[in-house]
């Protein structure tokens, strides 16, 4: 067992933990962060497991970098809707419908 | 290719080009829209005129090129298509000339016929498939081109006889797809073949063949209306005439018909269905629609709706002369197919007459029309007739071919069907005779209008009054060169030569 | 009550899939790789045109994933922004007057501009790049945000989409370049790899910070109505 | 054949059944009213006009037609035409402005399926006009209109298409089992088809429908009444005799004997013709004592098929027999029908004279001397002599025939009691007068004039008629001193 | 000329990205039609040229697999191509009318139309696991910024719920991307699948692909993870309604289809495939029976589309453990049905727009008696109804006709019924609104005729789906082979 596996499976437990906040949680931003907990799960995982036989991998480094660009770019936009949603509809999550109708899904 | 090759295509698309044509056309563009009609179904009837006239003399009509990897789409003509063909580009063009006449000043016209000639289209076009999945795809496309037809009038009662019809038809064509596509997943791709694919079939196959037939059969009998499956018929009944004659007598009904003439002839072959024991049951069912058919005709009070039972009752005669073993039976059982469009188209033009001029719709609205509109009381009376089989009209034809293949066949019992269906038959017609000619009429007609000299329009009155001499005359000169019956004879000879 | 179980059910669920990655983990982890993709890599390295390997990977080996991820950022940007009714610029309440962090706008602002410069500089050979200094830069337009210096280029104009876009549209440019050399889509001709790089690096870490600093502050403060289609307006 | 003859063939067949498209335009009342005598004038020529033995071959009808004339049609042709003839003139003269089109066109359809089935020999065609004139008399029978005659035209109707499918039926086998669409193939055939029974069956009941049997005649008292006088003339005299003539085409006379289908012919006939009889004397009104006269009647007939049924060898002279029965009772039975539509003349001379003059064709049904009715009385009584026939009922024969005579003598009375009562008074127009005329003459007169069926035993002539006069007048003696008896004890009651 | 092809398929979409966003609506139309027009024509030509040479491998940058990114450019990959540029240049022709090109924010959709169509194409030819990822969140980030643009209420709900369901599903794809990578050491497919076709299966990447696809099928909304769809279908404007139901769930599909063909067989399973075969199956139910239930025009298509894709994922059965023909024709079958119902789909989005332009309301009731005032719009509703209800001769139907001989052929009957149960469930919502529009009593008489640009569109894309059954054969020849590459590296 190699310090690169342990950050695998520590990504393991991560994605484990993120995965049931996203399904658990109903809070758009607890969701939100959820999900970047589970990424960086995913991202452990992605450098480590392939570090655990040779040496430092400069592929997945890179492609965790790429990784990370579109995690903070959907993070980003995710925030941007939730204020815009939480401004219109004074509601933090999508279990209930927002309370004036504007054609919402039926 | 030739030019011969592609015929069968023009056919088609003579239609398929006039519809199209129609649908661009403005709401009142009465009179060119009038004219694509007419011209159209002229143009078309001399084609098949040709096409006749040519597979008479033994010339091979056809085109194909591969659809979907496996199967091909196969149009072509031989002596059965032919009599479909003929059959409905005759009572095409007599239709449309009701039609025009009927929904004058109706609304939505270029709709109407627009999927009129749509659905005249998929009708020569299951006339001509040379192969099951040719058929499955116009016999599919009639469904659709039909609906927009039944609802024409868009009342409530007219959409929910439209569900009816297409959750009936639907879900025969699912089943009848089901089987076309395990045919071929057995067999290959199965072209309509005279003699059949079948006739030394390996007994392993025997179960599956069966299996297979009767969804076909069930497939094809939604729409051919053999009991239980004639659930649609009667109700589609709401919409406009000249579609519940379309219907009736040409398009969707004979399709189902025409189908399983097919199927039995030309896929299984009718010595391996005899063989494999599907005739038996298949005619078992077919008898005892005809009498189903006919008693629940007998307690309709809504004339259309008991020309409509007495169509559940007919269909099956076509059914029922396909499966008596034997070129005799299967002559009577085809001729049937025309014989019935034309007698059937003839009471619905009529249905429809008294409808439209004296707004008459139920039996007993009926006293005394005779006198009021004698020609199409006449032609109403002929049309009856012929259904009993009083001789010499085309229905008594039918009927001594099919009791003459019966007795062939060793199936004595198809004669007494065929006594009691006529007794029944004449049971229910006979009375609205009586009321037309001999009861005098009972205060006003519910809903008169006027034409001036003839008794109606002359554009329905001259249809009803053409089906009616072609009831008598295919009956009386049945013997006569092209006549239905010696048609008939011809392709019965070619199934069984080969 | 019944959540109770749900939460139970998904708890479990969520460990079982756990322990089943983490067996797949420990499973894999045994056996050898096929591909040695990293000696491959460093093989090929000084025909890259940068010395560092992740740098490489990023911007030559796999320089499409790259410019689609830029293409992402920018999406991220363009759909923020479309949202955005940046009236809220000039809002009052947004302006702190708090003066420790007025302090460290003016003392932290010129450094980190200083660090995002070295962090693209230093992409080359070591750890660091576009992206990061993107990041630093960005942060330091959050600080001047918050601070309330007024950014005009942020307002949604064409200024802002074009600060959005420059940087993906160098890369574009490059990357079609060497096309219509008739070599492949996005190849750096021969020898001038290092510098286009470094030319792509700097567009894009404007551009990064541009987009993300554009996502802060396209929150959205005041609502505009627009009838949805189908609904009587 | 010249080509005349075809002409006059097809015209005979085709003049009444186009005649009816006379009534697509409006405005020819009057001359549809006129034409209605001519209609069977081709149909007379051709009977009387040619040899017998022609045949036309029309081979584009139906299933291939064929058209005839033996000697046995050529009777029942001459006996149809004469008989139209005669109740068209009258008809001309009877018919009110009502409806009147509609009946000439079911005159002329009805027509036209009587004579064409009396000239098709191939089957589809015969069968055709047969139903023809099946349906087409319904026109007739509910012509009037009243709530009486609809409900006999149902009854009609309903025994008819009965009769019509199990013709249809009979036929079918028949034909399969000949593998022929042609008549005469088809008695040989069913004498020697397994099915035998079930096609004599059939085509017996089918038919029978039309010629009264038993059971399957509840339409006819009920028809013939109602209908107007003419039509009720031709109904009695000339369709139920097409029944008659199916009969004799299409069963297995002369093939093979059939005792058990010949005794029950003869049951039935007896049952027949006294049934009828006494159900007969029961009725009011003079045109339902005609129609069970005519059952009667026809029950006499079928004493002879079934005497021929179960002989094969005697088969021939009583088809020819049951032909010239049937010729006597067509004309005297169309007169007496009409008859019932004459007004009696106010002047007591003329009354007598009428009386007289309606009353000489009913004695003539009775067997009367010196009448057709003597003669084909004679006629049969000879060929059913029991030492001709062989088998179980041919000891019974005489005494039924004696019987016979005594119900029809019964009838005869009773019709006239009740023809006194229900008779009108006045006068008549030219064309009743001219009508009913020539329908006594040609009972009482014309009849000697016709050509006789061959293979009869030589006619009776005057000598015999004395000679046997005793015969033939004792159940007619024998009745009327019954009817006076009733007559005296109701008197005597009413007192 | 090839590379030129190539080199102009992959920049054009992105530069025209970068124009748009730099114009306003009316002038990116423009621009944006001109784009659509050298896409189109890009994209005809590359398709012409595998048609004649046969396809190959793309190294970008000069790199090949596994050091660089290889795209794999074959029969099929073109044909999706095309396929795109006919439904995307339809759906921005009729978006250049359709949308109100006053609103401010209405600019950005030219970017965001771009940027999605960039990434359609790198999903239909990318070779290399982690780039397509980058080409899914592509994909899934403009089509939630799409959607959500105009930012309202209704439409931001659906937005979130489909950006939550997208992010969920790339990151469960890139777990599997991790462990393929970690047990790899490539990330090109074909690499992985050449070693796997001689070496024994390594223990615990049946997990890698199983994640991958589940993540893929999350973003495919296979049912039970369908519920984000209908509702971002639904509320979108409608030509970005018919560009997510027709191109955009068929990218994530493509991709997992591709790793099942490839890697299916020997990572996979007999219970896994049956599994997302019954997926598949409760989706074409449960979604058809929705889609009955809908009382929006829009919604009614939305839950059809999630039924029609249920059908695809009959793919996974039907081509695992089966003779050479079977998998063949459940591959033609699949093939065709993503064609058709990304041509049928989009028809129908479209002509609900339009519809709803007319009787200005999106409610089903609306329609009642449009059909008497005969728009073209209802007319290819109908047709593209038709080809859903996959009845002859329409591509949908060729489509259900390869799978139905595919699952006969296979033995696995119990897929028939479900075929044929849910060509009678799509006729029962389809049929309910022809229903609607025959409907005569209610009288209005209130239409608006939209202009005929807007009509023509997606009557060209329904006759295509209709006429996509005839020339089925011819189409499918072009993709002879689909998914077998040469030279793989």
């Amino acid at each position: 067992m190699t310090s690169s596996l342990l950050y695998a499976l520590a990504g393991t437990l991560l994605c484990g933990i993120g995965l049931f906040g996203m399904l658990w949680l109903s809070h758009l931003l607890r969701k939100l962060l959820a999900f970047n907990i589970m990424g960086s799960g995913v991202f452990l995982v992605l450098v480590g497991l392939p570090q655990n036989q040779g040496g430092p991998d400069p592929v997945p480094q890179a492609l965790v970098l790429t990784g990370i660009v579109v995690a903070i770019a959907a993070t980003a936009l995710a925030v941007v809707l939730i204020r815009r949603y939480y401004h219109l509809s004074g509601l933090t999550t999508l279990d209930e419908e927002p309370a004036f109708r504007e054609g919402g899904p039926e | 290719m030739t030019l011969n090759a592609w015929l069968p295509v023009f056919a088609l698309m003579t239609s398929l080009v006039a519809s199209l044509v129609i649908f661009a056309l403005p709401e009142r563009g009465y009179r060119l829209r009038t004219a694509v009609n007419l011209g159209a179904a002229v143009f078309k009837l001399a084609l098949v005129a040709v096409m006749v006239w040519g597979v008479f003399q033994g010339v091979e009509y056809g085109v194909s090129f591969t659809m979907v990897p496996g199967v091909d789409f196969v149009l072509k003509a031989d002596a059965l298509s032919m009599m479909f063909a003929g059959l409905s580009a005759v009572l095409w063009f007599l239709t449309t000339i009701y039609a025009v006449g009927y929904l004058e000043d109706s609304p939505n016209r270029s709709r109407f016929f627009g999927f009129f000639s749509l659905c005249v289209a998929s009708t020569m076009g299951i006339a001509l498939a040379g192969n099951l999945f040719t058929f499955f795809l116009f016999y599919e496309m009639l469904t659709l081109a039909t609906y927009p037809l039944v609802v024409h009038r868009g009342t409530e009662r007219a959409l929910k006889a439209g569900r009816t019809y297409v959750i009936y038809t639907l879900t025969g064509g699912a089943v009848l797809l089901l089987a076309i596509a395990w045919l071929q997943g057995l067999a290959g791709d199965l072209h309509f073949q005279e003699g059949g694919h079948f006739g030394g079939a390996d007994p392993a196959m025997h179960g599956s063949l069966t299996l297979i037939f009767v969804l076909l059969i069930a497939g094809l009998g939604v729409k051919a209306a053999i009991f239980p499956l004639h659930g649609w018929l009667p109700q589609a009944m709401v919409a406009p005439a000249p579609v519940s004659a379309l219907l009736h007598a040409v398009a969707v009904v004979k399709a189902g018909a025409f189908g399983i003439v097919r199927v039995v002839y030309d896929i299984y072959g009718i010595e391996a269905s005899s063989a494999l024991g599907l005739l038996e049951p298949l005619a078992w069912l077919a008898a005892f629609t005809m009498l189903y058919g006919s008693v629940r005709a007998l307690f309709q009070m809504d004339l259309k709706r008991r020309l409509a039972f007495s169509t559940v009752s007919q269909v099956s005669y076509i059914i029922l002369g396909i499966c008596l073993f034997g070129p005799v039976g299967a002559t009577g059982g085809l001729v049937h197919l025309l014989h019935q469009g034309i007698m059937k188209i003839t009471l619905f033009f009529c249905a429809g007459n008294y409808a439209e001029t004296l707004g008459i719709h139920r039996i007993d609205e009926m006293d005394g029309a005779g006198r009021r509109m004698p020609g199409t009381s006449l032609a109403f009376t002929l049309g009856a007739f012929g259904m009993i089989g009083a001789p010499p009209l085309a229905g008594f034809i039918t009927k001594w071919t099919m009791g003459t293949g019966a007795l062939a066949a060793d199936m004595d019992w198809v004669i007494a069907v065929l006594v009691l269906s006529s007794v029944l038959n004449a049971a229910y017609f006979l009375p609205i005779l009586h009321r037309l000619w001999f009861r005098e009429q009972s205060g006003k007609w519910p809903h008169e209008r006027y034409w001036g000299r003839l008794e109606t329009s002359a554009w329905l009155f001259w249809p009803p009054v053409l089906t009616a001499v072609m009831t008598v005359l295919v009956g009386v000169l049945a013997s006569f060169p092209f006549s239905p019956l010696s048609w008939a004879e011809l392709v019965v000879l070619r199934a069984y030569s080969s | 009550m019944i959540r109770v179980v749900r939460l139970l059910i998904l708890a479990v669920a969520c460990l079982a899939l756990t322990a089943a990655l983490a067996a797949s983990i420990w499973a894999i982890a045994g056996n050898p790789s096929p591909v040695n993709l990293p000696q491959l890599l460093s093989e090929n390295l000084d025909r890259s045109g940068v010395e560092h390997p992740v740098t490489a990977v990023l911007l030559n080996f796999r320089s499409y994933d790259t410019l689609l991820e830029i293409g992402v950022l920018v999406i991220a940007g363009i759909a923020g922004i479309s949202m955005a009714k940046t009236a809220s610029l000039e809002d009052p309440e947004l302006r702190t007057s708090d003066a420790l962090l007025y302090a460290l706008q003016r003392w932290f602002i010129p450094l980190m501009l200083v660090l995002a410069g070295y962090l693209l500089w230093a992409g080359a050979d070591r750890p660091g790049g576009a992206f990061q200094a993107g990041a630093v830069l960005a942060a330091t337009g959050v600080l001047m945000r918050l601070g309330g210096v007024p950014m005009e280029f942020l307002r949604p104009g064409l200024l802002l989409r074009l600060g959005l876009a420059l940087g993906f549209m160098v890369f574009l440019l490059v990357a079609v370049a060497s096309a219509i050399g008739g070599d492949a889509f996005l190849a750096y001709p021969p020898g001038m790899a290092k510098i286009l790089i470094v030319v792509i690096e700097s567009v894009l870490t404007l551009s990064i910070a541009m987009v993300l600093l554009a996502l802060f502050v396209s929150a959205p403060v005041n609502d505009a109505e627009d009838p949805e289609e189908g609904s009587p307006s | 054949m010249t080509a005349f003859d075809v002409v006059l063939v097809l015209l005979a067949v085709c003049l009444p059944l186009l005649y009816p498209a006379m009534a697509v335009a409006a405005g020819y009342e009057k001359a549809m009213r006129y034409a209605l005598p001519l209609l069977p004038l081709p149909a007379l020529m051709l009977a009387l006009g040619t040899a017998p033995g022609w045949q036309l071959e029309l081979p584009w009808l139906l299933n291939g037609g064929l058209w005839g004339m033996d000697e046995l049609r050529r009777l029942f042709l001459l006996l149809t035409a004469i008989l139209w003839t005669l109740a068209g003139v009258f008809a001309v003269g009877y018919l009110k402005a009502h409806h009147l089109q509609r009946f000439c066109v079911f005159w002329g359809l009805t027509l036209a399926g009587n004579l064409g089935l009396t000239v098709a020999v191939d089957i589809a065609s015969f069968y055709s006009f047969f139903a023809l004139m099946t349906f087409a008399g319904y026109g007739l029978v509910v012509h009037e209109g009243t709530a009486e005659a609809n409900r006999a035209g149902r009854v009609y109707l309903a025994m008819a298409v009965v009769g019509e499918m199990a013709i249809l039926a009979g036929l079918l086998l028949a034909s399969a089992a000949a593998d022929s669409q042609m008549l005469p193939d088809l008695p040989a055939a069913i004498a020697e088809a397994p099915q035998r029974d079930l096609m004599i069956g059939l085509l017996i009941a089918g038919f029978g429908v039309k010629a009264g049997l038993p059971l399957l005649h509840f339409w006819l008292p009920l028809a013939h009444p109602v209908a107007p006088t003419p039509a009720s003339a031709v109904l009695s005299g000339a369709m139920i005799k097409a029944g008659l003539l199916g009969w004799l085409v299409t069963l297995p006379f002369g093939e093979t004997s059939l005792p058990m289908w010949g005794a029950l012919m003869v049951v039935a006939g007896a049952v027949a013709s006294l049934g009828a009889a006494a159900l007969g004397v029961c009725q009011q009104r003079p045109k339902t004592v005609l129609a069970y006269s005519s059952i009667s009647q026809m029950g006499l007939m079928v004493l002879m098929m079934g005497a021929a049924l179960a002989n094969s060898d005697v088969a021939q002279p009583l088809i020819a027999g049951m032909a010239l029965f049937a010729l006597h009772h067509g004309l005297a039975k169309g007169s007496l029908f009409l008859s019932t539509a004459v007004a009696i003349p106010l002047a007591p001379g003329g009354r007598w004279l009428m009386w007289v003059l309606i009353a000489l064709p009913g004695l003539s049904l009775a067997g009367l001397p010196f009448t057709s009715g003597a003669a084909s009385k004679l006629v049969m009584k000879e060929l059913l002599e029991p030492d001709n026939l062989e088998f179980a009922m041919a000891a019974y024969l005489p005494m039924l025939i004696s019987a016979g005579g005594i119900a029809t003598m019964l009838l005869v009375w009773r019709f006239l009691w009740v023809q006194r009562a229900n008779a009108s008074y006045g006068g008549n127009s030219a064309m009743i007068w001219l009508g009913w005329g020539m329908a006594t003459v040609s009972s009482l007169g014309v009849f000697w004039l016709l050509p006789q069926p061959g293979g009869l035993p030589p006619t009776p002539g005057l000598d015999a008629m004395v000679n046997q006069s005793w015969g033939l007048l004792w159940p007619a003696l024998a009745a009327t001193l019954l009817a006076s008896v009733v007559l005296a004890a109701r008197s005597i009651k009413q007192r | 000329m090839t590379l030129w092809l190539m080199a102009g398929l992959l920049f054009t979409p992105l530069a025209w990205a970068v124009l748009t966003l730099l114009t306003d609506f009316s002038r990116g139309r423009l621009v944006s039609w001109v784009g659509i027009l050298v896409q189109a024509l890009v994209s005809l030509g590359l398709w012409l040229a595998v048609n004649r040479d046969g396809g190959f491998y793309y190294g970008l940058g000069g790199w090949d697999a596994p050091l660089g990114i290889e795209l794999r450019v074959d029969g099929l990959a073109v044909t999706f191509v095309l396929l795109t540029a006919v439904v995307a240049g339809a759906c921005g022709l009729h978006a250049g009318v359709y949308i109100d090109p006053d609103k401010p924010w209405h600019r950005y959709f030219w970017p965001l139309f771009w940027f999605l169509w960039s990434g359609l194409n790198a999903v239909w030819l990318g070779g290399d696991l982690f780039n397509l990822y980058v080409g899914l969140e592509l994909i899934s980030l403009s089509a939630v910024g799409l959607v959500a643009l105009g930012g309202q209420a209704g439409a931001l709900r659906a937005s979130l719920r489909y950006l939550l369901a997208a992010l969920l599903g790339s990151l469960a794809y890139l777990l599997g991307v991790a462990l393929m990578y970690g047990q790899f050491g490539t990330l090109s497919i074909a690499g992985v699948a050449t070693w796997l076709s001689d070496h024994p299966v390594p223990a615990g990447s049946g997990m890698a692909l199983a994640l991958m696809i589940a993540g893929l099928a999350l973003k495919t909304a296979l049912f039970p993870l369908h519920r984000w769809l209908p509702p971002a279908h639904g509320i979108a404007k409608s030509p970005v309604s018919a560009l997510l139901s027709a191109l955009v769930v068929k990218a994530s599909f493509y991709i997992a289809a591709r790793l099942w063909l490839e890697l299916g067989q020997p990572l996979g399973s007999l219970a896994a495939a049956q599994l997302i075969g019954l997926l598949g199956s409760a989706a074409v139910v449960w979604g058809s029976w929705l889609a009955c239930r809908q009382q929006r025009l829009k919604q009614v298509v939305a839950y059809s589309s999630v039924a029609q894709i249920g059908y695809l994922f009959l793919l996974f059965p039907l081509t695992f453990s089966v003779s050479e023909t079977v998998s063949l024709q459940a591959q033609q079958g699949m093939t065709l049905q993503v064609i058709s119902h990304a041509l049928a789909k989009a028809a129908m989005f479209l002509a609900a727009g339009n519809l709803i332009l007319s009787v200005g309301s999106n409610r089903i009731d609306a329609l009642g008696g449009v059909s008497r005032f005969l728009p073209f719009s209802l007319f290819s509703f109908g047709l593209a109804g038709v080809s859903l209800m996959s009845l002859p001769p329409t591509g949908g139907f060729a489509a259900k006709w390869l799978l139905l001989q595919a699952s006969l052929g296979s033995g696995q009957w119990w897929w028939v019924l479900v075929l044929l149960a849910g060509g009678l469930l799509s006729a029962a919502y389809v049929f309910r609104i022809y229903r609607a529009s025959f409907l005569e009593s209610s009288g209005t008489d209130q239409f608006f005729h939209p202009s005929r640009s807007l009509e023509v569109i997606p009557m060209i894309l329904a006759i295509l789906a209709l006429g996509m059954g005839l020339v089925s054969d011819q189409v499918l020849s072009v993709m002879a082979l689909p998914f077998a590459g040469e030279g793989a590296p």
